[in-house]
């Protein structure tokens, strides 16, 4: 039901508990996080920048929480995606799905995985430890994903 | 008609702008008018809009495809395929 | 690749960390944790009790962590389930699958639970705020998780 | 032969016992023969083994069918279905 961007850090237990506490309900809380890989296809990367569309990010995260509530009984979720410049190892998204009972709870973090990695305006400049910069592809593999969910 | 236009990621960094203010005739009716007229308007945007199937809009920060319509929008944001996550 | 049952509460951060510092070649994160409902088919709970099969757990536990492993790319896992005198909100279980890609750790996580539910040998007790005890039934739906991976 | 027997939860709560050692017959060659034999030693056992569906197995700390040979056991757990997580 949270949803955010920022440039600090997030803390998984401090966005846990933000959901749960007090709560006696929630019997399955399921996380996602996203970490900044210190490799890819082959180039070892220096680091990596998230640009964003702001204003339409919240926007876009918020229709894609609202479709998971939608889709699932869910009694909570959050999703929080850095922005700015991460280095390997760093934590760029987090992604929260507490439901009475698992199943619930596994299919609709998967589910906003899959559509955040397709629909959020995000875009990722990886700069190698050569020092050259490159936009990020996007992969055929995660609109796959997106379609597979109908 | 006056619109917002912006841009993001590989396409901003094409184009040397994040975004800018555009007349726009009034027969550019849909996206897919707006991404012609702006290949159009020099080679720097003929270049950034060449392979239209690399550009992605969103019509008043809602994604948008071709023939959506303009209508009385105000800003048209153009960019690659998004790779957060 | 670890496994344990204690009677102490876990801490998800220190968990996961335990798995992820110093390494950039993990991507993908996936928690599940399980927590004591303070409502039972409309019975409302005062605690819960878990009792289990020293020795048996552990064993039962490792094979279904390799199992895991051998059925998915994996970083590390991480499985910790307590046993003994729980309340409502109370923290029961903790999954870890980390990967390069995400998928593989939401099906690992997912894979792990379904398994521990079926053959881990704990048994719930739980009793209400009438001061009566009863045994947990197993569910069907639990079987049938299972039985869907193959 | 002589046996270790552990029983727990609903199983161990009917039997008034966590575990025993016994002297099994030598004709008592599966689970499913121990759980007859153990049926026949009094009322309680009767009971408690009586819907042999609910009752799950293991020997050696694996999980166990019926039809399992007990072969060199050292130890016999019967139990409910489990229900943790």
């Amino acid at each position: 039901m949270g949803v955010r961007v920022q440039t600090d850090d997030f803390d998984l237990n401090a966005e846990v508990r933000a959901l749960t506490a007090g709560r006696t309900d929630i019997g399955a809380v399921v996380t996602f996080t996203g970490l900044v890989r210190g490799k890819a296809s082959d180039r070892v990367l220096a680091s990596m920048t998230l640009e964003h569309y702001p204003g339409m990010t919240e926007a876009e995260l918020q229709r894609i929480d609202e479709e998971a509530h939608r889709r699932w009984d869910l009694d909570a979720t959050a999703i929080v995606h850095r922005v700015g410049d991460l280095r390997p190892g760093d934590q760029i998204v987090l992604v929260i799905a507490a439901s009475r009972h698992r199943q619930n709870a596994f299919e609709a973090a998967a589910f906003l995985m899959d559509f955040l990695k397709t629909r959020a305006p995000f875009w990722k400049k990886e700069t190698g430890a050569d020092g050259v910069g490159a936009w990020v592809d996007a992969r055929e593999s995660d609109d796959d994903a997106v379609r597979s969910w109908g | 008609m006056e619109l917002k236009l912006v841009y993001f990621a590989s396409l901003r960094e094409r184009l040397g702008t994040g975004g800018e203010t555009r007349d726009i005739p009034a027969d550019v009716a849909t996206v897919g008018d707006l991404m012609t007229w702006l290949k159009g308007q020099d080679e720097a945007y003929a270049a950034a809009f060449e392979d239209g199937a690399k550009v992605r809009a969103a019509v008043d920060q809602v994604h948008a495809k071709p023939e959506t319509l303009l209508a009385n929008a105000r800003e048209v944001a153009f960019f690659p395929p998004v790779t957060g996550g």
